[in-house]
């Protein structure tokens, strides 16, 4: 059981608690920036991949978990921030400016969508954004010019003072180029919610009079959380373009926004950590789920290959049974289980169980 | 001058008179009691000066300034702080945080300083977390400093709320129902507390009360206010004496509360 | 009279998004959830219509291959109910989201592997019979489509209105402890109502089925139909009805007369303009909260 | 050694879309190729190789193609892909075949981009549907008398190709060109555009859309009594399009234009029966689909060019066994052969009307 | 005299905490008991276990002679118990009558005799019938709630704070109703009350509940008579003075 004598505020400010949090920090990245000198191609590419994802659903995130947002359209945030920076590489701009822009014009977009959607709540905004990624879809077929309409485009190869992070051509410094970017977008959210922004963001979400009564102005808050949301994930969405390297607006599907709304609620709503759990979750699962019928079809000769869509089930299965196991998400059992070996041996071995809870409208905000 | 003048005050909602040509003002340093019979209009009051709701008519001024066509959002900045009758916490946070979220007004960094946690905001957060601990000791919250809202007991949400309000750094307080499902013992703190804050903060309280007790002991004057209308106003033993707040109000039960 | 002939054509594509809408607002209007297998419910019924009713599966006559789709995915989605969506009772509606998207997989695992990926056309009575009017052509199965549909929707708005069961199923989507403690089966009561939302899907798959083939995923159907149940207040029968309309009917006089790609947008465009100008939908309740 | 041989097998990859929309193409024609490789390994496989086919299912997702591409190709060590469907899908994973020379055989897309710009490891099945439209059409204003064309298609690759087809007989004044209407993948009701086709008076509408959403729009047509012409791809060329409403016979006349021939005529043919058969028996299903012919088709090829290649297989050897392919696919009824300059299989064009509910053969084009 | 509940060593959690440590009440035919206890004492926990609400982790609840832990809480009301919540539980877009005829859900016969009875008692309520709940006033919907508990014609009536943010002539009316709904009709009755003065007066018997403990009972009399009542539950009415307060006495209990 671990005691923490909090001595002055800065202990609550501070982003780690004690060193030993910030100590699994650092070895966590360690790892990842060393990553490349241990791993094949194959798991750094899904690396690579894994980290994208994850900061798309930070995006995601910002809006969902924090301001009670609800987006089926970030798909649409996605091809705004890919079809930008690459429009804006073709023009010439090297990456490092071009990508910086991608994220600040999807997230202006973002915002100024945000200010007439802000009466609207839940499923409600669902749908909105829903519509705006059904008109998004068409104009990135219309704006043929820039995005190459139907045909798609090539994402330009991304070099920095010369030096090349193409995916395909220098996989180790893509890979280090996503890890940094991610680093500093974790670093600048996990400020931000220990800020009063971040703070106005949760206040939106949990009752929106007592916010206002509070002097929090909702429609800027909520403007300023889309904002911020549609950036990030325009930034995700810049990096997917160079990963998959040739794309047409089918890469931005509604599955994807689904994907995505799988990744911060199975991740655990409200948690920066979520982000990642879930990017892993629906990354890698899938993956291992094909590894594994590969192993069985080569270790005892059962072929499921030829099952069409059994691997989309079991995931489907995976995620029902997930669901049902832990409601609140990947992160929330991971608190559970550390907070069960903190207090190790006072545990109950029935702690976590679930009292039987119960819902009430949340029609009314 | 008085700090809150309230003019002709209206609201109806379809056919129902919430509030229905209602005038009073709160001097500075005052407490204030309204109280009335369930539905009488008393909560709508409040909603109406923090700018919940339009009124149908009439004007509300506080500090000099006419405040009828600000925004919600607005009334707060002003001074204003207030409670609300069900509570109305953040359920996902913690006390800490609730209380934090208080001191939404008082911000003076922008969202991309709080993104790149700059020194200021790391200054601007001590600052806050100090005037927040301020209102935790006073009110003694410690206990419940890091727990979060949805699995406190009713009488220390309460608290909580009043906490939030208090955070604010108001000059004007309206306190809804502040005693409804405390103990007597905790009643007594609330009454504690309402006179510090008029004596020790200068604040001004505005507060409505079905516990008659508690409007006694701590009440300046009181507005008694049935079906949205006006019924008597004065201190606390002059409107409990009109003949009239008795029948509609208080019952029989004046003596043996008091 | 071309305008006429697009509306009534509209009405019936309307009526088919108003069916799905029902089936959504069912299950909202039982526990505020939103059920995204509603689409995949829809396409399910359709195949054990077929799967019972075409001259090369069970060969039933249709009235009766119907009737016992029905039959079965009323049972299918009340087990479904009993067995899955029971256990995160009483969690955020997040959990039923996500679970719900995850059983549309599984129900197009299932329907896949029964009746294969390819396109199959359910044998309707109706199909290629139309009804001529002044210039208008009608098709019987048009015809058909509406009629079914204002049935089902009195029927379920009356269900709602007037039956002690339907007052207690919404009274648990507004609060589940309070229905409980005035002695409602919560639950039971919602298998109930995911019964009643598989027998409606079904009613809709077999009708969508008799506008051309049907194959695992026209379940995608189930987005667009969402979207019209919620512009029409998600909580309202005949709003969802009239949301499935609006949509139904804007898309071929937009396809008429608008010109290209805003053709297709204009159906989202409506929906935004609905939304921003009806934060809650067309026959929204009350939103702003008493405090 | 050449990444996915060993001494006893050959690992084939293909990224396949078996869970969602277009299931229906790819579903079958895996099922198709595995047939065929099960008839291969059960006869000892090829120079002693068995063939390993790894199937992955991208669900119609680019950024699943992409990982399934780099699964195969970076852990698996895949010595080709097969059947691999979905043109932006197809497009992503050349970026990870290229630097590798992976062959690509037979994808599931008849976009041009499959064989162009030009690339050694760049194998087509069939024609493109750009060619086998451009064919179709034609065939339609020569025999057909067809005048003026409307378009209705989904912004897809299959759509543009047939567009741009129609579009290049326009531009050399063969044809005049009526309304063009784009559609969405959930769009269930085509008055208002057969009204903008009726305005714009085609004689002939090409059509590029799903499969049910052909049905629906051609049954509206002729509920409206409009006198069109109806012209699908490759993609339309199904045999519930013929099948569907039969007895109506609301699909009569309708054409289509395709790399292969539908099988149903040829059902009596010994081979075509004894196939049909066979995939009857794994399937269930009476008739193989457009999928099926497609993947066995594509299966088909790489086997002989796998026998062709020799034992000492490589991806050069392999190429260029595949460059020397010359055969007649009696289950597809078209003609393959590769060349040097020549990465497309089958080149003819066989235009196919539904007659009595079955689509009847009315012409070959080279 | 039988006892109608009773209750024997109820543990309660909230996943890790404990809510109630080992609770044993009875309620015996026609009694009214009270519980008394400081914020968060587990007045509330106790409440919502017995009607179901939440699984106690041990201990037995018997009503009428069945063992009614952990049954469904609908099966609960079947049996005759019915709960009064805490802070008013209303189906905010039900209009008033709806909400009141859920009321009488388990009931087979006809309530309207009831309904009438409960408008009589809150007329406001019947001038508003056709009206939403959720736009009442506070103190409204706490008369919504209590005329719907009373609607179900309760063997055991369980009331949790009845008269939070009521009026004071409110207050007094619904401790007259529940006196004489006892009376009259032999309801009896189990009360969660802060306001400890009008409980004691109406209730036969108490508890009084600290910590998830029960730790005093008796009868009301003997109850109100007690110091530690008197000091934390009653108020002695000598020491408003803040500057007579500054410590606080320590409950001997504990
Ligand atoms: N938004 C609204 N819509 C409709 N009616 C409303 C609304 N707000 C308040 N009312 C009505 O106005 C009247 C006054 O309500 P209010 O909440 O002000 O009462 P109150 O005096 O605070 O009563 P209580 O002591 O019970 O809290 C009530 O009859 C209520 O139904
Ligand atoms: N949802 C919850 N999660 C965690 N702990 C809870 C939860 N609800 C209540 N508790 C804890 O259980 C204990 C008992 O709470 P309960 O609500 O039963 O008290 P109470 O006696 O009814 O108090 P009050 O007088 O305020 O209503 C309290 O200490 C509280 O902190
Ligand atoms: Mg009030
Ligand atoms: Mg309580």
């Amino acid at each position: 059981m671990r005691i923490v004598f909090k001595t002055s505020y800065d202990k609550d400010i501070d982003l780690h608690e004690h060193g030993w949090s910030r100590a699994k920090i650092a070895v966590l990245a360690a790892i990842m920036v060393l990553l490349p000198f241990f791993v094949g191609e194959y798991y750094l590419a899904e690396a690579a991949n894994t980290l994208i994802w994850a900061l798309a659903g930070m995006g995601l995130m910002v809006a969902v978990g924090h301001t009670g947002q609800v987006s089926l359209g970030h798909a649409a945030f996605l091809a705004i921030g890919a079809y930008t920076d690459s429009a804006l590489m073709n023009a010439g701009l090297p990456f490092l400016l071009s990508f910086p822009i991608a994220g600040i014009v999807t997230g202006i977009f973002g915002a100024i969508i945000a200010i007439p959607a802000v009466r609207m709540s839940g499923i409600y905004l669902a749908i909105a954004t829903l519509a705006v990624f059904a008109i998004v879809e068409e104009l990135v077929i219309l704006l043929e010019p820039i995005t190459g309409g139907v045909g798609g485009i090539m994402a330009p190869s991304i070099q920095i003072f010369g030096i090349s992070f193409d995916r395909y051509g220098a996989l180790d410094n893509f890979y280090w180029l996503i890890l940094a970017i991610v680093a500093l977008v974790t670093w600048g959210y996990a400020n931000l919610m220990r800020s009063p922004t971040g703070r106005s963001f949760l206040a939106v979400r949990d009752s929106e009079v007592s916010a206002r009564a509070l002097g929090i102005n909702v429609t800027r808050t909520r403007s300023l959380a889309f904002g911020l949301s549609t950036g990030v994930t325009g930034l995700a969405g810049a990096l997917m373009g160079h990963y998959i390297g040739f794309y047409n607006y089918e890469l931005f599907s509604i599955f994807i926004s689904i994907n995505l709304l799988l990744v911060v609620t199975i991740g655990g709503l409200g948690f920066i950590q979520g982000a990642f759990l879930g990017a892993l979750l629906i990354t890698a699962v899938p993956q291992v789920i094909a590894i594994a019928r590969d192993g069985l079809n080569a270790n005892f000769g059962i072929d499921l290959g030829g099952i069409p869509g059994l691997d989309t089930m079991i995931f489907a299965v995976i995620l029902i049974l997930f669901i049902i196991f832990e409601p609140t998400g990947l992160y929330g059992r991971w608190l559970k289980i550390r907070t069960w070996f903190e207090i190790f041996p006072l545990a109950r071995r029935d702690m976590f169980r679930r009292q039987k809870s119960y819902l009430k409208t949340e029609r009314m905000k | 001058m008085s700090l809150l003048e309230v003019k002709d005050l209206a609201v109806h909602f379809g056919g129902v008179k919430a509030v229905d040509g209602v005038s009073f003002d709160v001097s500075p340093g005052e407490v204030f009691a309204i109280i009335g019979p369930n539905g009488a209009g008393k909560s709508t009051i409040f909603n109406l000066i923090s700018r919940i709701y339009e009124p149908t008519r009439g004007t509300l001024r506080f500090d000099g300034k006419d405040i009828t066509g600000l925004k919600a959002h607005d009334i707060a900045r002003l001074g204003i702080a207030r409670t609300f009758q069900n509570i109305e916490l953040f359920d996902h946070s913690t006390v800490l945080d609730n209380l934090l979220m208080g001191r939404h007004t008082h911000r003076a960094t922008n969202f991309i300083q709080d993104i790149l946690f700059l020194p200021k905001v790391r200054r601007e957060e001590r600052a806050h977390r100090l005037r927040v601990e301020e209102v935790i000791e006073f009110l003694e919250l410690e206990a419940y400093r890091t727990k979060m809202i949805a699995g406190l007991p009713y009488g220390v949400r309460k608290v909580v709320e009043i906490g939030r309000a208090l955070a604010i750094g108001p000059k004007l307080i309206l306190l809804d129902e502040p005693a409804s499902g405390l103990s007597v013992e905790e009643t007594q703190d609330v009454a504690f507390w309402i006179e510090d804050m008029r004596r020790d903060m200068g604040l001004t309280v505005l507060m409505v009360e079905h516990d008659m007790s508690l409007v006694n002991q701590v009440s300046d004057r009181v507005l008694a206010v049935a079906n949205g209308k006006p019924l008597a106003m004065g201190t606390p033993s002059e409107v409990q004496a009109d003949p009239q707040v008795q029948a509609a109000y208080l019952g029989t039960a004046v003596e043996d509360a008091a | 009279m071309e305008l006429m002939q697009l509306v009534i054509g509209g009405l019936a594509n309307g009526c088919i998004y108003g069916l799905v809408a029902l089936g959504f607002v069912l299950i909202y209007k039982a526990s505020e959830g939103v059920n995204f297998a509603q689409g995949d419910m829809m396409m399910l019924g359709a195949f054990i219509a077929l799967g019972l009713g075409n001259a090369d599966e069970l060969g039933l006559p249709f009235g009766i291959a119907v009737i016992g789709a029905m039959a079965i995915m009323f049972v299918l989605s009340w087990g479904v109910e009993r067995v899955v969506v029971r256990q995160i009772f009483g969690q955020p509606q997040f959990a039923l989201v996500i679970l719900t998207i995850a059983m549309g997989f599984v129900f197009r695992f299932v329907a896949g592997s029964i009746w294969g990926y390819s396109p199959l056309v359910l044998e309707t009575p109706f199909a290629g019979q139309n009804l001529r009017a002044g210039g208008i052509v009608v098709g019987l199965a048009d015809l058909v489509t509406i009629g079914v549909t204002i049935l089902l929707t009195l029927g379920l708005w009356a269900f709602f209105a007037f039956t002690r069961i339907g007052l207690a199923a919404q009274a648990a989507s507004q609060n589940q402890m309070a229905a409980y403690i005035v002695g409602v089966p919560v639950m039971r009561v919602n298998s109930l109502i995911w019964g009643l939302s598989g027998a409606v899907a079904t009613v809709a798959g077999v009708l969508y089925a008799t506008k051309g083939a049907i194959d695992p995923n026209i379940g995608l159907l189930g987005i667009k139909a969402f979207a019209a149940a919620v512009i029409g207040g998600l909580g309202s029968l005949p709003g969802a009805l009239l949301g499935g309309l609006i949509i139904g009917v804007v898309e071929p006089i937009a396809g008429r007369y608008a010109p290209g790609e805003l053709a297709k947008m204009s159906p989202y465009i409506i929906m935004l303009v609905v939304l921003v100008a009806r934060p809650g939908g067309l026959f929204a309740q009350i939103q702003m909260k008493k405090v | 050694q050449t990444q996915g041989v060993t001494d006893d097998e050959i690992k084939i990859g293909g990224a396949h879309d078996l869970s969602g929309i277009f299931a229906p193409f790819s579903v079958p024609a895996v099922t198709a190729a595995n047939l065929v490789f099960d008839e291969v390994n059960a006869n000892g496989g090829i120079h002693g190789r068995k063939i390993n086919y790894i199937v992955e299912d991208h669900g119609y997702q680019v950024p699943r193609a992409a990982q399934a591409a780099n699964k195969l190709i970076n852990r698996d060590q895949v010595f080709a892909m097969l059947l691999n469907l979905g043109t932006p899908h197809n497009l992503a994973m050349f970026q990870l075949m290229e630097p590798k020379g992976i062959p690509n055989i037979s994808p599931i897309t008849a976009a041009r981009q499959m064989v162009e710009p030009p690339a050694p490891w760049k194998f087509a099945g069939t024609s493109s549907y750009y060619e086998a439209i451009k064919a179709t059409a034609e065939y339609m204003v020569a025999e057909e008398g067809a005048e003026k064309f409307c378009l209705m298609i989904l912004p897809t690759d299959f759509g543009k190709e047939i567009e741009a087809a129609v579009l290049e007989l326009a531009e050399a004044g063969e044809i005049e060109m009526g309304a063009e209407i784009s559609h969405k993948p959930d769009e269930s009701d085509f008055t208002g555009a057969l009204g903008k086709v009726a305005e714009s008076g085609c004689d002939t509408v090409g059509m590029a859309l799903g499969v049910s959403q052909q049905i629906n729009a051609i049954t509206t047509a002729r509920k409206l009594d409009m006198d069109v012409k109806f012209m699908l791809s490759g993609a339309g060329f199904h045999t519930v399009v013929a099948k569907g409403l039969a007895a109506q016979g609301v699909m009569e006349g309708v054409y289509a234009g395709a790399g292969w021939q539908d099988l149903e005529a040829r059902a009596g043919e010994p081979e075509v029966a004894e196939w049909i058969a066979s995939y009857k028996e794994a399937t269930g299903e009476d008739l193989p689909s457009t999928g099926a012919l497609l993947g066995h088709g594509g299966a088909t090829t790489l086997v002989r060019a796998l026998e062709a290649a020799g034992p000492d297989l490589t991806h050069e050897s392999f190429i260029a066994a595949m460059e020397t392919l010359d055969y007649d696919d009696v289950i597809s009824g078209n003609h393959v052969d590769y060349s040097a300059d020549d990465h497309v299989g089958a080149d003819e064009v066989f235009v196919s009307r539904i007659e009595n509910g079955s689509w009847t053969l009315v012409q070959t084009l080279e | 005299m039988s006892a109608v509940l009773s209750v024997r060593n109820l543990e309660t959690f909230y996943g890790a905490i404990m809510a109630l440590r080992g609770v044993s009440i009875d309620v015996e035919e026609g009694e009214i008991v009270t519980i008394l206890g400081a914020n968060g004492a587990g007045k509330t926990t106790l409440m919502k276990t017995i009607a179901g609400l939440m699984d106690p982790e041990k201990g037995q609840i018997t009503f009428m002679g069945e063992n009614i832990a952990g049954l469904e809480p609908d099966r609960v009301v079947r049996k005759g118990i019915s709960l009064v919540p805490e802070g008013r539980e209303v189906f905010p877009y039900l209009t008033i009558e709806e909400n009141l005829r859920l009321g009488a859900f388990t009931r087979r016969g006809d309530a309207s005799g009831d309904l009438d009875l409960v408008y009589q008692y809150f007329p406001i309520l019947k001038e508003r019938r056709k009206q939403a709940a959720g736009f009442l006033s506070g103190g409204q919907q706490q008369m919504l709630a209590i005329g719907r508990g009373l609607m179900s014609d309760p063997k055991l009536l369980m009331l949790d704070e009845p008269s939070l943010g009521l009026s004071p002539l409110l207050t007094q009316e619904i401790f007259g109703i529940i006196a004489r709904l006892n009376a009259d009709e032999g309801v009896t009755m189990l009360l969660v009350e802060q306001n400890a003065h009008i409980a004691l007066e109406t209730a036969h018997r108490g508890y009084v509940l600290e910590m998830g403990r029960i730790v005093m009972t008796g009868p009301c009399d003997q109850l109100a008579a007690s110091d530690d009542i008197q000091e934390f539950y009653l108020g002695r009415t000598d020491e408003t003075e803040r500057g007579q307060k500054r410590w606080k006495r320590r409950k001997t209990w504990r």
